[in-house]
Order: structure tokens, then sequence, then C-alpha cells
């Protein structure tokens, strides 16, 4: 028996330092960028124009463009995919179009994201003539989006109990009136979790966005939705591969502002989750 | 340890004070040379704030079968998960009060879980063999344990699978998955597992539950043939189960154990008033 | 009311699911104001049927149902939008399950869902249900409360109020006191047998106590098929099958 | 009447349920309809085998050389060398979380996975480029820290998430009665882990690493940025190399509109959705597998 308490012990020490080699680097990272990204965080850096190449100045036209497409590419796929989970989880019986409908859901989640670049320029740039725009890369990023929205949002309404449902239909209420007072209430801080989940992540996606919005080097800011904009993610990308003698604490800083903008939307979306779960 | 009856309850002075027990009677064929398997004393329970075991004290005599009875919720289920440390799985879970598997308290220290479980078997409501053959089942406890090897292990299977009725049938189909069988060979083959690490008590909780009145017939039957060589403990909802293949019988209600004695006098002279209105019906 | 008419008329019902039969074609009356306990080990069926009833059984995909309903005379699968069904045919279930709102907004839950939006009308109806189930006394300063605050025998209790609130003219009870302790169990029954004056009650259960206590007939299930059917007090002292004397005297189950 | 209208404002709406409900799929296909569209023109100038099989990938000379062998191997490779770092430790990583860390410590640790997930693949590209490829360049003694190598680490750690949290689902999905059942019987935790969980969970561990993969291949932006881009057949995971995903994010801003080199890019792209459709359906059924047992 000894013998056994002994290889528990071994085998759950190799578990511990395999669970340690994943998460120790992703803190050193966070430290990292936020030691050195620091110094270059100033109200100038995040509300001026760049200068000089991108060399001096600030990110501003980069933040105003991620906001952009996060509200529009939101506003797009948030009521579709609501919508869409709110048919899968309470209207659609298992048939073949239901499982093809997940089969989609789940490929669209697995699309590269390169893909959906391409996708977007094919669609949304050239058939659609929107141009390289704000639009079309709103679209793009809504789309991939969509798995993400309509996943959280079924997880969040199966956590509903079903015996509400049963209530209330078997008071005479019927299926729509069943879902909008007996259900969705129940289920409205999951899909919220599930929309600032998406946020952050059409805030870092940085592929889709390359042929469909983003420009280079843009020193003034969109005026509408068929404008050109930067980006946060492709503008770290820019400065740090193609253009040199950029400091240092310039991609720092960046960096942290946009790993800041998205762990923001990670950790509200997180806390939320957890107080809806100890209310239930 | 082998104590005599009249002292089982000797050491514990707490009873005569907690009005809300009553003193278990000792039944009249606890007889003088009959062992005590387990003793449970002033076992409390809580789940977080949630007192799910009130002060409970009993005793199971060597070799025979036990039955804890009561509506859902009662905590006879929570008893009965005490007596191998089940309730040590879940999270939350607060124990004062002692329990002694022959003599010995079980909750008084750290103690070797794994020699404890394998002497004091569980088998569960729904049977629960593991995705594996039916050999593999019932060779997982000696393995696990390092009781048998190779051949030796091939004779233990026979062995167990014998002791519960089914080698004649499954002698042929060993390599086959365990999932495939029906719910009354699986509940079984859980039974067979037990016989193959020799426990010396069988923990049943609501094992027929799951099955058809002719299933629960046989394991009934097979209950009777095991009981000279385990000491079981069972947990029905099924009172006339109780009554039908326990000796001694416990009713329990929201927590407490309100009665415990001899089948034959719950059933005909219960004592307290709650029991006499369970046993009628008159709700549960 | 007096019992006689058929309330409900089943003719060869099976349910089906997937490739387990869980009724076996069966064919029943529901007289008019009757209680009719259905009793049967766990599996026999017993809540099967009792959803197909109100059709709540549709909700899950896998169940099959053929055979046909008649409430009235009117065939419950065609004739009926099962929204008007419910109202008619309430149900209470084996575990209070209070929604998430007040005491007030659970009474008034079935009403409103059904267009009723007068202030007055709704208060009377809590008023009158919550009388009728024996909750008014005790919940009567406190109705804005949540439900989910009040006792597990108060919650089955608001249940029942909140089914009446639809004032309907069948009752389905499923089991509804197997999580309760002595006294509310009473009260419950107590209600259930008063209901009975304007209502026509199924009451499943694995109490045959029970079932012998309020049933006015009673039905014994097993594993799909009805094996007997009759009135109560015979069922209990002269069974005329086997089989259900060996499950009234706890042979199996 | 007031009932009638309510009816039709029900009914209309369960229709638009109904069509935001299918709109994935209508998706999907406008994905692979448009990718087609622009991609299909390049087998006018190669043929299938060709583009698939050819060793040299140089699509501006004239005439431009369209075979993709390179890039495909360049993915092959770097999605290797990040399962063969990113699949073990992810399981044993999901096993302590699922199963042996205390309560809060397996908050923390599922925290700390969340947030590796949500790091956007270009701020650990960037950290690839100015911290990683340096220190391999000087620890190995590499004439360049731009290797498949560097790809394959920042594609481990962004695999490492997916492969967790589904292994970790698998692993709680096993019924908890296997576990009771095991330990009843007096075994170790750790004994209940290698005999009875690994069991239960093995078709859900499959699926997860599967997804890895499909998360790998498709990875772009972190892959682009320290794996060196020369679109050469690798010899060892210490050279350079580029991938699918990295030559059309690459070469997209430069291909001029209706040019065999544009086409060609936007097949790269159908091969890319192929391989992802491929892997998720395989992922699928292995998943469905798991919760039907």
């Amino acid at each position: 028996m000894r013998n056994e308490s002994l290889k528990q012990r071994l085998g759950f020490g190799v578990l511990l330092l395999a669970t340690l080699i994943v998460v120790v680097p992703v803190l050193s990272i966070l430290v990292l960028i936020l030691l050195k990204g620091w110094g270059a965080l100033s109200w100038k850096f995040l509300l001026t124009m760049p200068r000089d190449g991108m060399r001096a100045g600030g990110i501003f036209p980069a933040i105003v463009g991620t906001t952009y497409l996060v509200f529009v590419s939101i506003a797009f796929a948030l009521p579709i995919g609501v919508m869409a989970a709110v048919y899968l989880s309470e209207y659609a019986r298992d048939n073949w179009l239901t499982r093809t409908i997940n089969l989609a859901i789940i490929n669209l989640a697995g699309v590269s994201s390169v893909v959906y670049g391409l996708f977007g320029l094919s669609l949304f740039v050239i058939f659609l003539n929107f141009g390289v725009s704000i639009i079309a890369g709103a679209l793009t990023l809504g789309i991939m989006t969509l798995p993400v929205i309509i996943t959280t949002t079924r997880e969040a309404l199966r956590a509903v109990p079903h015996a509400y449902r049963e209530v209330s239909l078997s008071l005479g209420a019927s299926r729509w009136q069943t879902v909008r007072h007996a259900v969705l209430p129940r289920a409205l801080p999951g899909i919220l979790t599930g929309a600032i989940l998406s946020i952050g992540r059409v805030a870092g996606e940085t592929a889709p966005i390359l042929f469909t919005v983003a420009a280079f080097y843009l020193p003034k800011l969109p005026t509408s939705l068929s404008d050109q904009a930067m980006a946060l993610p492709y503008h770290l990308y820019v400065i740090t591969t193609q253009i040199p003698g950029i400091p240092e604490s310039y991609r720092y800083g960046t960096a942290l502002v946009l790993i800041g903008l998205v762990l923001v939307m990670n950790i509200t979306a997180g806390v939320l989750r957890a107080r809806y779960r100890k209310k239930r | 340890m082998n104590r005599k009856t009249g002292d089982m309850f000797a050491n514990s002075p707490e009873l005569g004070t907690c009005p809300r027990v009553l003193r278990p009677t000792n039944p009249p064929e606890f007889g003088d040379g009959e062992k005590v398997k387990i003793r449970a004393e002033n076992l409390n329970l809580w789940y977080g704030d949630f007192q799910a075991l009130i002060d409970v004290t009993m005793a199971v005599r060597e070799k025979s079968i036990t039955a804890l009875i009561g509506s859902s919720g009662c905590g006879k289920s929570t008893l009965l998960r005490c007596l191998n440390r089940m309730n040590d799985l879940i999270d939350d879970v607060r124990i004062e009060g002692s329990v002694r598997v022959d003599g010995r308290d079980i909750y008084a220290s750290a103690g070797d879980l794994p020699a404890l479980r394998k002497k004091v078997g569980m088998v569960f409501q729904r049977p629960n063999p593991f995705p594996l053959s039916i050999y593999e089942n019932v060779a997982f406890g000696p393995r696990v344990h390092h009781q048998a090897k190779g051949g030796e292990l091939d004779g233990l299977v026979e062995e167990s699978l014998r002791a519960v009725d089914l080698w004649d049938v499954l002698k042929d189909r060993l390599r086959e998955n365990a999932l495939k069988l029906s719910l009354e060979q699986k509940q079984r083959l859980c039974i067979a597992r037990l016989a193959a690490v020799k426990s010396e008590v069988v923990l049943m909780d609501e094992p027929c539950s799951a099955l058809d009145p002719y299933a629960t017939m046989k394991i009934e039957d097979l209950m009777r043939l095991l009981k000279a060589k385990f000491t079981i403990v069972i947990v029905t909802h099924n009172m006339q189960q109780a009554a039908r293949v326990s000796d001694e019988t416990g009713f329990m209600l929201l927590g407490e154990l309100v009665e415990f004695g001899a089948t034959t006098d719950i059933f005909t002279r219960p004592r307290d008033k709650r029991t006499e209105d369970y046993i009628t019906g008159r709700f549960g | 009311m007096t019992a006689g008419g058929v309330k409900i008329s089943v003719q060869d019902l099976s349910v089906t699911y997937g490739r387990v039969r869980a009724l076996k074609g069966l064919s029943i009356d529901v007289l008019d104001g009757e209680i009719l306990t259905i009793i049967g080990p766990s599996n026999s069926g017993k809540t099967s049927f009792l959803r197909c009833l109100n059709r709540l059984i549709d909700l899950d995909a896998q169940a099959k149902v053929r055979g046909r309903i008649r409430l009235d005379e009117e065939d419950i699968r065609n004739g009926l939008s099962s929204e008007d069904l419910r109202k008619r045919v309430g149900m209470i279930f084996a575990m209070p399950i209070p929604l998430p709102l007040s005491i007030r907004d659970n009474i008034t839950y079935g009403p409103r869902m059904s267009g009723q939006i007068d202030k007055a009308a709704l208060e009377r109806i809590v008023v009158e249900s919550l009388r009728a189930a024996y909750l008014w006394d005790e919940v009567r300063d406190r109705l804005g409360q949540p439900a989910q605050k009040l006792s597990g025998g108060q919650q089955q209790r608001l249940c029942i109020a909140r089914t009446l609130a639809l004032n309907p003219e069948v009752i389905l009870f499923d089991e509804p006191t197997s999580g309760l302790d002595p006294i509310s169990t009473a009260k419950v029954e107590e209600a259930m047998i008063e209901l009975r004056k304007a209502k026509t009650i199924i009451l499943v259960t694995n109490n045959t106590k029970q079932a012998a206590r309020v049933g006015s007939r009673t039905a014994f299930f097993l594993m799909g098929d009805m094996i007997e059917l009759g009135p109560t007090a015979d069922m209990f002292t002269v069974p005329r099958d086997r089989r259900t004397e060996d499950y009234i005297v706890g042979r199996f189950g | 009447m007031k009932r009638s209208l309510r009816r039709a404002k029900e009914f209309a709406l369960e229709r638009l349920l109904f069509l935001s409900g299918t709109a994935s799929v209508v998706f999907v296909v406008l994905i692979f309809v448009f990718l087609l569209r622009e991609g299909a023109a390049v087998f006018g100038h190669v043929s299938l085998g060709h583009f698939l099989g050819a060793k040299f990938w140089y699509p501006i000379s004239s005439p431009a050389k369209l075979g993709i062998l390179p890039l495909i191997l360049g993915s092959l490779l770097v999605t290797a060398g990040a399962l063969a770092i990113a699949v073990p430790l992810g399981i044993a990583a999901a096993f302590y979380i699922a199963e042996v860390a205390p309560k809060r410590l397996r908050t923390v640790l599922k925290s700390c996975v969340e947030i590796l997930s949500a790091i956007p693949s270009v701020v650990l590209g960037f950290l690839g480029i100015t911290l990683l490829v340096p220190f391999l360049k000087n620890f190995l003694g590499l004439p360049t820290g731009l290797t498949a190598f560097s790809g394959s680490l920042m594609l481990a750690f962004m695999a490492m998430p997916t492969i967790i949290t589904i292994s970790e689902d698998a692993i709680n999905a096993v019924p908890r009665e296997y576990k009771e059942g095991a330990v009843a019987l007096g075994a170790t935790h750790w004994q209940t882990l290698v005999r009875v969980v690994i069991h239960g969970a093995f078709p859900g561990i499959i699926a997860a690493a599967m997804l890895g993969i499909g998360r790998v291949i498709g990875e772009t932006m972190a892959v682009m940025m320290v794996t060196g881009n020369a679109a050469v057949i690798p010899r060892t995971i210490f050279e350079p190399v580029r991938t699918l995903t990295a030559t059309i994010a690459a070469e997209m801003g430069e291909a001029a509109q209706g040019t065999p080199h544009y086409h060609a890019l936007f097949a790269v792209g159908i091969v890319l959705f192929l391989i992802s459709f491929a892997i998720n359906l395989t992922a699928d059924l292995f998943l469905n597998r798991g919760k039907k047992r």
C-alpha cells in the first residue's frame, strides 16, 4: 500500500509539473508586458496621432479603429447569434437540419482566421463592392465571432432548469412566451458573458482585417463605416515587423494596451459568470 | 475487537442527555456469541450549513443484514456513505462522532482509506461496472491491491463470479464489455467485484431500485446467500424489502435515526409514532 | 359534481422512447369528478401516461406517441391547441418548482400569459387560488417575496395554487408528495380531496397507502401495461391479479 | 382579434429565429463559394496535381511557379512540433486541473488557461520575435532564430487552451459512478485516474488533440512572425519554414487582383478550409462517441 501512495505522489507530481510549464509562462508574459509597457503609457500615447512614420506620437487612431470594429461586428453578430442559439436550444428538433447547423457552427469556429480574411476580401470588399472599409472588416469579424456567441448563449440557455419550461408550458403559456418569460431572463447574464468574450476576441484578431480594413498608416480618424481604419493588433504587427528603429517601449506599450483591452473584457466576463453562478 | 451487546453503548453518555435520539433497544437475538462489526456513535454530518445526520448511534452485527429505511432525503444514504468514508469525496462535508469497524475508529486519523474501502465494499443504486471487460471488472480490485496475479487471478475471478451465480452464464463471455450486460447482471457483477477483493462488509445503496420485480427477487435471494460470508447494510425505500431480507432495521427521518431494532419489532411493534406513521404509509 | 360522465377517454395509447416501449396500448376512461390514482413500480409508464394527457410529452424529442386521447369528446391532438389543452388540464410535478418570481407573479403567470391584464382580476385570482390551496393564511403578508423562499411543503401548495389560477377542469398530480414530510403530505392530500368536488384528478404515486387514502379508483401499471383498474377499496382488499397483490404487499418495487 | 394577432406575431418571430439558426450554414457555404470564386481560376494556370505536388513556390517569377508542397510541409512540420509539445503537457495539465488541484487552485489555473487563450496571437508573435527568437539563436547557436521550432513553441502555447479545456470537459464528463466504483473498491485516486477515468475520457481527449491540430494549422500571425518564411522544403526543425497561413497573410497585400498569384493564394485558402473542415468533422465524431457511452 505504501508503494501505491508513493506512486500516486509521483504521478500527481508529474501532472503538477506539466501544469506549471503551461501556466508559468502565461503569468510571466503578463508581468513582462506590464513592466516593459507601463513606461510608454501616457495620455499623449493613448490620445494622439502617430508621427514620424509611427516612430513617435501615439496610437489614438488604432484605438478608435478597433473600437469601431468591435461595436459594428457585435451589433451584427449578437442578434443573429442569440436568435440562432434560441432556435437551436428551444425550438429545433434533433434532425438532419439541426445536425447540419451544429456542424456548420463547429466549422465556423474552426476556420483559420486568415481564411476569414480571404472570404471578407472576396465577398465584402470585391463582390459587394464595400471596398477596404470598416464595414467589410466588421462583418468579417462578426461572422467569425458568431460561433462564440451561439455556443455561450446556448450554454446559458441550457443552464436554465428544464423544469421551468415544463412549468410554464403546463400553465398554458405558448412556446415563445415560455422562452421570453421563463427562460431568457435566467440566461441573460450568460448571454452577456458571451458577448463580452467575443468583444475581446474581435479586438485581438489581426488576420481577418489584413485585407478588409486595416490601414498601414493613416493619420486621421475614420469618418464613416466605408473608410479604412487602423487597428491595434495590426498596428502592433506593423511596428514590430515592418518598421525598423521604433523604440521598444512603443511596441510594449501597444501590446500592453491591446492585451489590457482583451483581458479586461475576459475578466469582466469571468466575474459576471462567477456571480451569476453563485446566485443560482 | 469483540464486544458484547450489553456494553455496546456503554461509553456514550451523551445518549441519555440527547432528547431527540431514542436509545436503541438491544434486539433479543443479539446474543452473547455475536460480534459487532460496525458501530457508529453520535455521528453528525453537515453539508455546508445543512445538517444531514443528527446524532446517529447504531450497531451492525457481523454476518447479518441491517436495513435503513426512510423517505427520500432523510439521510439514509448519507449514513451509509459514512461507513466507508465515501462522503470524503464530496466538498464541504463536516463529520463529527465516530464510526468503528472491528473496533477501530475509521475517522480517528487519516488511516488507510483504500484498505478500509476494500474491507467495507459498496454497491450502488445504479449498477456501475467500469467500461472494461467483464473479466477486468472483477480483476480490478485484486489488481489494484496486488492480491493476485496471472493464473491466480483467473481462479479468483471464477470464484467471485460463482459467488454471485454469474459464472455459468458468463464464463464464455469474459472478454466482452461489461456495459453490455443486463441491469441485474451488472448489479451482480458489482457484487462480484467486492467478493474478489474479499470485502467483509457490503454496503448497498438501494441496490434494486433500478431493477424489475423479478430481478429484485433474485438479488434479494442472493443477499440471503451472501449473508453467510458478509455483513450487509442496505438502504432501501421499499419497506417491504427491508422486512423481507433484514435482521435489524433502522428508521430515519430528517437526519435522525428515529428507531433501531430487530426488524420484526420495527414492523410489528414500532415504539415511535413517526415510525408507525411511516410504516403504515401516512407519508413518504 | 357527480362522478359518472367520461371526462377523458384514452384509446390504445402507446409511447416509445427509441426502442424502449414505455406504454403498450393502453385504454382507459377517466370519469368526471373522480380521483383516479395510478400506482406501480418505477419505469412502469405512469409518468409517461400523465404527460400524454397534457401533451407535455411532446417536449421529449425521443418520445413517439400513438393512440387517441379525447377530452370531453375533443381530440387533444387535432381539435385543441396545446396551450388551450394545458389550461384545461393542469399539472403538479414531483418536485415543487416555483418560477424564480415573486409569490404573486407565480400565481398570475398562467393568467397573464393567456392575456389577462386587469390588475383587480389578477389580484382576485391570487387570493382565491391561494385560499383553495390552503396557503393564503401563511403567505398573505408577503406576496411580493420570492417564491423560492417558501418551505418545500408551501412551495408545493403554491404550485397547486398556480395551477388553480387557470381554473382547470382536470389536474394531474405526478408523485406530488414524494419530497415532503408527513405534515406537508397531509396538507397536500387534504387540498386534493377538497379539490375533487370541482375537478377531475389523476394522481400518480409510488406510495400505495396514499393511493388507498385518497383514490376513488385505482389503476395498477406494470412495465407499460395496465394490469388492473377498479374501485380503490376493492383493489386494496381483493386485488384480482397476482401481480397487483405482489406489488401492494410490497413484494417488489 | 388580439389572440390571433399574438399568434401571427409569434409565427413571424419563430420564422426569424429559424432563419438565424440556419445562418451558420449559409455562412459556411458562402465562405466556400467565395473562396472558390476567386481561387478556382488558378487551375487555369496549373493542374491540381502540380499545385499540390510541385516543389517550388515562386509566385512572382515569370512564369510563376505555383507549387505549394513546401508550404504544406512547412505547416505540417510546425504543427507536428507544436503537438509533440502541447498534447502531452495539455492532457497532463487537464488531469491535474480536473482531478487533482484543490478547489481554489483549480479556479486560478483555469483562469490562467483562459487568459492564455485570450492573448491575441499578434502579441505572442511580438514576444516571440523580440525575446524567443534571439534567445534560440544564441542558445542553440543557429544562423537565425526564425525557425520552424520557434513556430512550434509559439503554437504549442496557442493550442494548449483548446487541448486543456476539451480534455478537462471529457474528464469531468466521465460518470461519477465509475470513479465512485473504483474508489469504493479501495483504488487510490491515482489508480482510479489511470485505470478507469482515462478509459471513459479517451474519445474526448482524442477530440481535444484533433481540435488542437485545427487551431495550430489555422494559426497565422504568431507563426508568420517567428518562422522566417522561407518557402523551401524544410529538412530539419531548426530551419526557417513558411506555412500555408503565413503565405496568404504575407503575400495577399502584394498580389494584384486577377493574377495567377492572387488566385493561387485563394486556392491555398481552399486547401486550409478543407483541412479544417476534415479535422473538425473527425473531432466532432469523437466527441459524440464520447457522449453516447
